[in-house]
């Protein structure tokens, strides 16, 4: 899950970071507001889960807080890769010196998190490991022992050479490593982390991503999603609790399972035809799923036909069959349906399908060829 | 022959009363699992279906049964602890069918299980099978056939799907295992590899993988290193949008983008056969145990 | 250091542990007064650092605030062990149904925290230990771990059958060892760990004692020390930073290093002296720790003769002799002192105390010799 | 010969800048200890003595000398992190003076210097002397002589006493070795028995042991299975009082109370020499050396 850049930025202060003052305007006039009470030069950002924000215009220096005021008003409404910027962050604009970089995230291979700083702070991480590799530090921590003094210190030691800043940016290492567990993060850095010229440490910007699972024991964690950021219809999957992205092809996908999923995608593709949608209903038998599945895929006007590719291990395909039954009966379908159904109480699933009116099979290859055929308006 | 369990396989189950773990301890006990014990805290001493004794712990349970294995079906917040629980009471291999599980919690598990030198399979998996003498999870016995190829895959439904066509096309598997498809997990290709080029039964091995990571490209490394015998492999996410199953920032401490053609480009370079559609299998294999 | 029992309730209770209501009297006036506002029997405990308090009279059981009074006036300035009661936990009387122990110590053998639990509580685990070993359940914990879950439930199963008493004493177990770890303990112990006859969980009693080592970085603790519970003259040493211990000879003992101390009041004693103390002065050099050590060996009277025994290593022998010179001269001795030195910057101490009127040898042997016989009257 | 630490020690010392450490880096490298390094964080760059380089971790100080042995001289606070850290750099032998470690901790470090295979000696121990070849830590040198005998103490002040005692008798010293008196530490007696047992210039071992705990039941114990070389022992602390170094807990724990009478039965059914008075190990060690 995304958050904010507020939202990371207040669970990172809550745990001793230091970040300048801010607050969420949803108005120009807000905005103004907020940049009155600081008295001083402010930011104003757009709040929205994109990279490049600066590039697309969506963050600005304003001196005054008239100027604050004319900033928001450009910035609150405007699209931002496709996404509606809906909240601004006015914060009193730091002085730079210089800029660092420093994140930690979840690393497959060593199995561990693991800190990158950079002292090529404030331009995107990914240039500088592309360019120089050499400049980024990776530090990896074992969380039985949390994330030592000494290997704070060698990153703070990487980034300034200076004993003082060196310990400062330690201690900010350690804050964001026990914000970065309390939170339960997949990523959070800190970008810039900016020294200021009066030999202060600040950091500017921050953001955080969440890890899924933690959300059902992090309620306060959980609590910060913002649906009004994100794809109405990957809200409303999430919701009825399946994994769902949305495409830009013709052919509704409902499977079962991520890769069996990403598996009929790549098919559908191979036989020329166009996924509409990445959809896992997951392990779980529940008509109920299918029922959402299927309001929430024909929601997309795009999609010309719809392909159920089920293998019943844990999922019953009986429960599917139910679950197409009750949902077409309740919403008559409007584009042709092809299911592919195996496994789990076949039999059973078949006779339900059939006494339906729906036809099935239970090779993979066929229904798939079947559905691309269909969304090209063939038979 | 098979890799990892047997009929030997003496199977405790984590959360054997639960609505999971009670249908698929028959679907085990039916296919012919030794199903020893289960564990449900506060139901020690009664039998589950009449003939499995119930322990309120896995301590309790190994030192009652001498269970060699665990399999794990309780729910995300509660798997790390019966993962480690296990891990500690001395069974050998622990299989975590759970999904959801905290990434951070695997942080801590996995140098748990290591430094006992347990082996681990899961979170999130489909568990393992030998058909013909044991299965621990939830892959759909009926679909397999004892015979000459090992199967792993970091995907369920998948497996289920490609092992199905082997079977159907009348060939067989020593073991197949899913190793499940969280960032971190017990045992990942390498292992599974070098399990089944060990084992004298496997002739061949079917190999299916996801994008994301960098596993795969791991695993042909060392097929062409260390393995002879033939692999075919597949990798499911071809046409999935980029960057919405792996950050950035994942790919640049792999020095990877995760994609599948590099992936693909990797079994390629590794000698191994390439299976575009999940039924090309079928002929890849075949054609590779002549 | 030793923590009273209502202090070890408080950091429990802080921790999450369940403990009956109580509040600290020192004078029977209060005791009235607290037990009046719990409306119930109570318990009225002497809060000294001593075992056996229950035997020694210092628990009493009461029925009302005038029993409170009237017990609390009896167990006040009563005598426990030499230590005198200045305080009384006036605490609600707990039903007890079942008694159990539950203790936390750091193990030497597997350089760990390792749990203790019996059903057979309430009496001294000391007893259990010898007679029913059985009866004690051991659980190491891997503090890199901390105490899992099912580490907790499988002590918790072996006090209780009751799947919801185990749960409740796992959860117990959590919070004991959670503030076993953040009060930097060397043991906690709760015994009784009571089941009520409405079956509710109650810690009865608690103790706690603290790592030393811990006192600088933990002030909240390290302010719970009780001075005036404590044997004055080793108030005043550890104040000084010294360590020691009174004990009941004649010849007063000054040495560097715990071993050396040991293996010096040994030789007293092989000699056919008694060593008046335990004195270590430790590694560091400092004139003022001579001085003061020399103030609170000379304010035992019992002591006929002193004997320093100084190796230097860390130590420098010359500091020592400083100190000599210095505390006699400012409080002229009245007993007789023998002076061993030896190791760094002899010489200079050798000078310096020859230049002051005392006489000092090398050998450890003949000056602990010397001291006895002196001791005894000798020259 | 002599065992841990010989002329080949590259030392890094941590803390070489703080009182103490500054004053026993001159002593060691007046004894000819090679100190390759000091550690003092935010003085990288400069040099002690105007010869040794200051680094700001011990990562830089040995990448860029290759110490291999680094002994801590930091404040308690920090001594746990001193030690992880020399431990992670890469160094196989720790040797942390500091007194007053938490004993928490300790049950920290141990694992984490276990892990990594390094040698911890310490904490709050005096260090370790090769007579004539290195010194690392503060035990006086002038006080030691290169000879036969193996000395090993939970004292530091009394190993001073009883190897002062052997030099002024004329009997020289293959290493002497404080393992310290905490509750916790990285080298126990058994460790340095083994060692010193497969030393072969090592022809008589002097072990000093204190009241509590049982280390020197089980180095007895060891003596009696696995030791050809003769070991004499000692026991400070015979007229401790009871119950003032160590808790009732942990006596029963051990199921031992750790008293001098129990350690000193347990050295003479090993059949070790027992020296009553710390002179007396010099007849003793004499008696076994001929």
């Amino acid at each position: 899950m995304n958050i904010h850049e507020y939202q990371a930025k207040e669970i990172l202060r809550s745990h001793g970071v230091p970040i300048p003052p801010g607050e969420v305007a949803t108005t120009p006039a807000q905005a103004e507001a907020i940049a009155t009470t600081y008295g001083t030069a402010v930011m104003v950002k757009a709040q929205v889960h994109a990279g490049g924000r600066g590039k697309a215009g969506g963050v600005k220096f304003c001196k005054t807080p008239a100027d604050a005021k004319e900033k928001a008003t450009a910035i609150l409404g405007m699209k931002i890769k496709d996404l509606t910027v809906e909240k601004v962050l006015v914060t009193v604009a730091a002085d730079i010196g210089t800029e660092a970089y420093v994140g930690i995230i979840v690393d497959r291979a060593t199995k561990k998190p693991v800190f990158m700083v950079s002292a090529a702070g404030g331009i995107d991480i990914e240039e500088v490991a592309a360019t120089t590799p050499e400049k980024i530090l990776y530090v990896p921590v074992d969380v039985r022992y949390g994330l030592p003094t000494y290997d704070a210190m060698r990153m703070g030691f990487f980034l300034y050479e200076d004993v003082k800043l060196a310990r400062g940016a330690a201690k900010i290492m350690q804050h964001l490593y026990a914000a970065f567990m309390a939170a339960g993060c997949s990523l959070a850095e800190i970008n810039p982390l900016v020294v200021t010229p009066t030999g202060d440490l600040l950091a500017v910007d921050g953001k955080m991503v969440i890890d899924d699972n933690e959300l059902d024991r992090k309620p306060d964690i959980a609590a910060l999603r913002d649906e009004s950021s994100e794809e109405p219809s990957e809200v409303d999957a999430r919701n009825a609790n399946l994994t769902f992205i949305k495409l830009d092809g013709n052919v509704g996908c409902v499977v079962n399972g991520a890769g069996l999923a990403m598996a009929t995608m790549d098919l559908v593709k191979y036989y020329g035809g166009e996924p509409a949608n990445f959809l896992d209903i997951g392990g779980s038998s529940n008509p109920e799923k299918v029922v959402n599945a299927l309001r929430i895929i024909t929601a997309d006007k795009n999609v010309k036909a719809i392909l159920f590719n089920i293998f019943g291990g844990i999922t019953r395909t009986d429960d599917v069959a139910n679950g197409i039954v009750t949902a077409t009966k309740a919403n008559p379908l409007k584009v042709p349906i092809v299911i592919r159904l195996t496994g789990t109480n076949e039999e059973l699933a078949m006779k339900i399908l059939t006494e339906n009116g729906f036809t099935a099979s239970s090779d993979m290859d066929t229904a798939v060829q079947q559905a691309v055929a269909l969304a090209k308006g063939g038979k | 022959m098979s890799v990892f369990i047997d009929k030997n396989t003496k199977l405790v189950i984590q959360g054997i009363t639960g609505r999971d773990g009670s249908f698929h301890a028959k679907q085990m006990m039916e296919y012919g699992t030794q199903v020893v014990a289960g564990v449900t805290p506060g139901k020690g001493g009664q039998k589950f279906e009449g003939t499995v004794p119930i322990f309120n712990t896995v301590f309790d349970a190994v030192k009652a049964t001498g269970a060699n294995t665990s399999v794990i079906y309780v729910p995300p917040p509660f798997a790390a602890d019966a993962m480690m629980e296990a891990a500690a009471a001395g069974v050998s291999l622990v299989v975590c069918i759970t999904e959801g599980v905290p990434v951070l919690d695997m942080t801590k598990v996995y140098p748990f299980v290591k430094e006992r030198g347990v082996r681990l399979l899961g979170p999130n998996c489909p568990g393992l099978i030998t058909p013909g003498e044991s299965k621990v999870g939830i892959i759909p016995g009926r679909i397999c056939l004892p015979g000459p190829v090992g199967v792993v895959s970091r995907s369920g439904t998948l497996t289920y799907e490609v092992v199905y066509q082997l079977t159907r096309a009348g060939i067989g598997q020593t073991t197949c295992v899913g190793i499940g498809g969280d960032p971190i997990n017990g045992t990942n290709f390498i292992d599974c590899l070098e399990a089944f080029e060990k084992d004298p039964a496997t002739k061949a091995i079917a190999m299916m993988g996801e994008i994301g990571g960098t596993d795969e490209q791991e695993a042909a490394e060392y097929v062409k290193k260390h393995m002879k015998k033939p692999v075919v492999g597949f990798i499911a996410g071809q046409t999935a949008p980029p960057g919405r199953r792996m950050g950035h920032a994942g790919a640049i401490i792999s020095g990877s983008s995760g994609t599948a053609a590099e992936k693909l480009e990797a079994f390629a370079a590794a000698g191994m056969g390439i299976s575009k559609r999940p039924m090309d299998f079928v002929e890849l294999i075949r054609a590779r145990l002549k």
